[in-house]
């Protein structure tokens, strides 16, 4: 089975779609912690990449990440921005230029994503970002099977998006906060936790459907 | 759900808009070199630094209304309280240098920096040398002096720069006074309502009627404490502790007051607490060199106010005073 | 009952205190001749005729904010909403006047009216002779011109005859073209909240969410009617679409706009709206000569804003542009 | 029995607590047809009023009155400032340069405190305002007694601002509201009656301690 450039730009429509529905919980959250706007970036952001790479002929897997994250960046600026578009180009990078990749690859996305974000918002794991979602997913890969891999991905995406609650930000807008910002859920990590499982959904569903045939 | 009221059309377009309207009205101050690039009419020119502002919008004035002869050559305007991409940052840059180099100011936001810097490293590209100085004047908001953000301080500290930049001084200097202007400016204030974004027009947080945030950014970032609505001289008090304690003057010294609106807060309200701010500057035997007063750097419609003292020094008192016309703030 | 958040002290102490706060800010424009009567230092000469403006407070920068060099000579300070009593309005008289007479100018109000007589009544017992202009601009107040309310227009009108009288010209000539100012000056406004007295700090009227007042005054007296709140361009429409149809200007003929704040709505929703003036102006063939866009006449902290539209001839477009040097407004 | 000047200082002594403690509900009443502070008004202009008589020396009941209207004039502006400054200078030629009056005499202040402000505010009764309760109190008087009088003028003013509730202004700030203005009392109206009614209260217990002795 093959991830080709029709299951991505499936996932960015998704993307646009899901984060257009979670926008003014997004913000809620945002709004404790931080500016209240990050429902907004997040909406506005994946609409943008969604279209750009809606908007593409016939190109290839890093073509359409690269316009994702030139979509996405124009479209948002904020922190959002440089941290998906880096995460969108790692991605593309990962990829390549090439119309289709194995889809016991595709999980190494989540892996570029990470790096890509760690490293544009020099951020490491603990400090409150959406990089708490990403890095244990990355982490939690080549356990075994795809299968296996997604699903551990996936939980524990959305296990660390949780176990941000308990944390103190040391980075980003919410650091100026310090104790205050306990007991709060990071935006930013909420949204990553539910994007990365609309991918892990995505790529378990395609693994399901070659064992269907 | 009560939605905030708010005189907007889409609020995905109330940004562009707004930019229409700013344009309509001061064709005479301002070119849209980009969509989201703002420059000077009569700001930039050969062998003069680049001063380039931005940030995100919602806090107008600021940034647009800063750029003007003697002020900032140009704005990158983001979304709301968002910082802007490095497309129209790198716009406004191209619009605006001289060949002298550029200097990117901007308060310290996480977003703003990795925008700003990512737009730096393109333009080193095309051989345009971008500098950075980042506004850090918000005393309430860290203990450290590099981690703060920027607030309505910006208003100063971009106006030394710009005054620099505007009598011919070298990158090196214009930096220098950047820095130093930054580092004798100091802010701080109180939200005594929240706002909200015009695409949600939902407050983006809960202040009980009687309470104020003491210490709140101007993006309705929570600030120190949450206390009970006190009397605007004990307010003021507060305040001016925190920022006397903060600046280290010496009597006789000079300073430049800034009272600041956040937005829905009245200017009857503002001379109030500046006469307070007067009497405690003048119990401590400070000279004030200029008072503003009024809505400089705002948070869309939240009610509340900032104070900022700028710790003058004969340059910056100069800078202060060099004149300045942009489309919303003039001097001298 | 939940009280409006101010950042006052004493309610009955607010005016007060806020001229300290002023005169702390602007001495350098401003002195205070008697406790409620604020004069231009450097406004006032022999042989000019004597400008002075007044009216209640809650309308900053209106009415103190225009006195300076170029524009009023002096302003009488009422209580909140309230009008001045005869003896403020008498000191920035005789505090003002240069031999040439004294004008008075001020916004059509029945306690304004009483008041700014009574003391007319008493400086001619001092062989002073002041004449008044009242403003009308108001367009939504009365369909009987003579009867309308003066609202933001006062900002056009008043530095129309502001101008005539420091270009020397007489009593006679500077009455008439406050007159013709004024009735070239047409305003409406919309509010999106209430505001408070510092007093009472309770909300003057109930305006439910979701609506607003089509009309609504500058002390919150009730407009024309309520209706469901509109997107920003449906609410310009239906002000413009009244201005208009009272100005009956000719293609080609020219405006000066004001797109006024009323006190909480902040310059984001101000330049859109004006984004969309700009528009139905260009439609009508209409030439801009010169856009204000901020809050220039306030009801305290009520949301809102009114447009205004001043149909210039080539008289009037020169007083506009004469130079003005006042505490919170400049031209030229 | 005389109404002597420490009759008149206690008058306005107790128009001063009544205007305070009315402040509010009058201030609710101007916000539907007017500017929300004649509460305001009333109140800063008694107390000056107040203070302004409590002030004198040894003086006739002229004085006071015109003390009363320097007081309240200079404190207050507005409508209700000339209006009442015009009353009270009016009251204060009725009683003239001595320090007592008949008691008898004294419903005729009424009178002339409602030409004072028909006079100042080019008003005629019927237009919703202040005039509508001072001008039938003035108008009931004459009919007979003392008392009687006192008793006519007093249910007088208060059935004349109830009735401006369904009146429509015509003159003052909420002349413009035309129709709107119907449904609720002038403020103005009301606090005349309250003032008027104090008044009455007034003379009539100076009456009274001059029946039992
Ligand atoms: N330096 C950083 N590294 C990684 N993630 C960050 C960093 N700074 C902020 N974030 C993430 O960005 C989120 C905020 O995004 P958003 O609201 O769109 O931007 P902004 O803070 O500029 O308003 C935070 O919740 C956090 O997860
Ligand atoms: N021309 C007038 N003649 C008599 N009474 C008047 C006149 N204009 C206004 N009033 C009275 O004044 C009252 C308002 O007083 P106040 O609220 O103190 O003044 P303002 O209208 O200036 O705010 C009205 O309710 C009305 O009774
Ligand atoms: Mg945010
Ligand atoms: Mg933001
Ligand atoms: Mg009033
Ligand atoms: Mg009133």
């Amino acid at each position: 089975m093959l991830y080709q450039t029709c299951h991505l730009a499936d996932l960015f429509e998704g993307f646009a779609s899901l984060m257009a529905r979670e926008r003014d919980a997004l913000c809620r959250m945002d709004g404790l912690i931080g500016d209240a706007d990050h429902g907004i970036a997040m909406s506005q952001g994946m609409a943008a990449a969604h279209t750009a790479v809606a908007a593409l002929g016939d190109v290839t897997l890093q073509d359409q990440f690269n316009a994702a994250a030139k979509g996405f960046l124009n479209a948002v600026g904020a922190s959002s921005g440089p941290l998906y578009a880096t995460a969108f180009l790692r991605a593309g990078k990962l990829a390549g230029p090439r119309t289709q990749m194995p889809l016991a690859d595709t999980p190494q996305i989540i892996a570029a994503m990470a790096e890509g974000i760690a490293q544009r918002g020099k951020a490491v794991p603990g400090q409150k970002t959406m990089l708490d979602a990403f890095a244990p997913a990355a982490a939690a890969l080549g356990a075994g099977s795809l299968r296996a891999d997604i699903a551990a991905a996936r939980s524990a995406a959305q296990a660390g998006a949780a176990a941000t609650t308990d944390m103190i930000a040391t980075i980003g807008r919410a650091a100026l906060l310090g104790e205050r910002s306990r007991g709060h859920p990071d935006p930013g990590a909420a949204s990553a936790a539910l994007l990365i499982t609309a991918f892990c959904d995505q790529i378990e569903r395609l693994a399901q459907s070659e064992d269907t045939p | 759900m009560t939605l905030t009221q708010k005189l907007i059309n889409d609020g995905n377009d109330a940004v562009d808009e707004m930019l229409q309207g700013v344009l309509a009205a001061h064709g005479a101050h301002l070119r849209q070199a980009a969509p989201r690039a703002i420059v000077a009419l009569h700001g930039p020119r050969a062998g003069k630094v680049a001063l380039v502002i931005g940030g995100g919008s919602g806090h107008e004035p600021a940034f647009l209304g800063y750029v003007g002869r003697g002020l900032a050559d140009a704005a990158a305007i983001g979304n709301v309280f968002a910082s802007p991409p490095p497309q129209p940052i790198i716009d406004a840059a191209l619009a605006s240098h001289g060949g002298a180099g550029v200097l990117f100011m901007y308060g310290n936001y996480a977003g703003d920096v990795m925008n700003f810097d990512m737009a730096a490293e393109m333009l080193e590209m095309d051989g345009i040398e971008a500098r950075t100085v980042l506004t850090t004047d918000d005393v309430a908001s860290s203990p450290d002096r590099s981690k703060r953000r920027g607030v309505a301080g910006n208003v100063f500290i971009f106006k030394a720069a710009g005054a620099a930049a505007d009598l011919d001084m070298t990158l090196d200097e214009v930096e220098r006074i950047a820095r130093h202007a930054n580092a004798r400016t100091y802010t701080m204030g109180v939200a005594l309502s929240a706002c909200s974004l015009p695409q949600t027009r939902h407050p983006n947080f809960d202040l009980p009627p009687g309470e104020m945030e003491i210490g709140m950014g101007i993006h309705g970032e929570p600030g120190i404490r949450r206390a009970a609505l006190r009397p605007a001289n004990a307010v003021v008090d507060e305040i001016m502790d925190r920022l006397l304690a903060e600046m280290q003057a010496a009597r006789g010294d000079r300073v430049a007051v800034l009272v600041n609106g956040l937005g829905a807060t009245p200017l009857m309200e503002l001379y109030i607490l500046n006469a307070r701010i007067a009497e405690r500057l003048a119990a401590e035997g400070l000279a004030v060199h200029l008072t503003l007063v009024g809505a400089y750097c705002t948070a869309l419609e939240m009610a509340g106010a900032s104070v900022t003292l700028m710790h003058l020094d004969d340059t910056l008192q100069l800078l202060i005073d060099h004149p300045c016309d942009c489309a919303m703030f003039r001097q001298g």
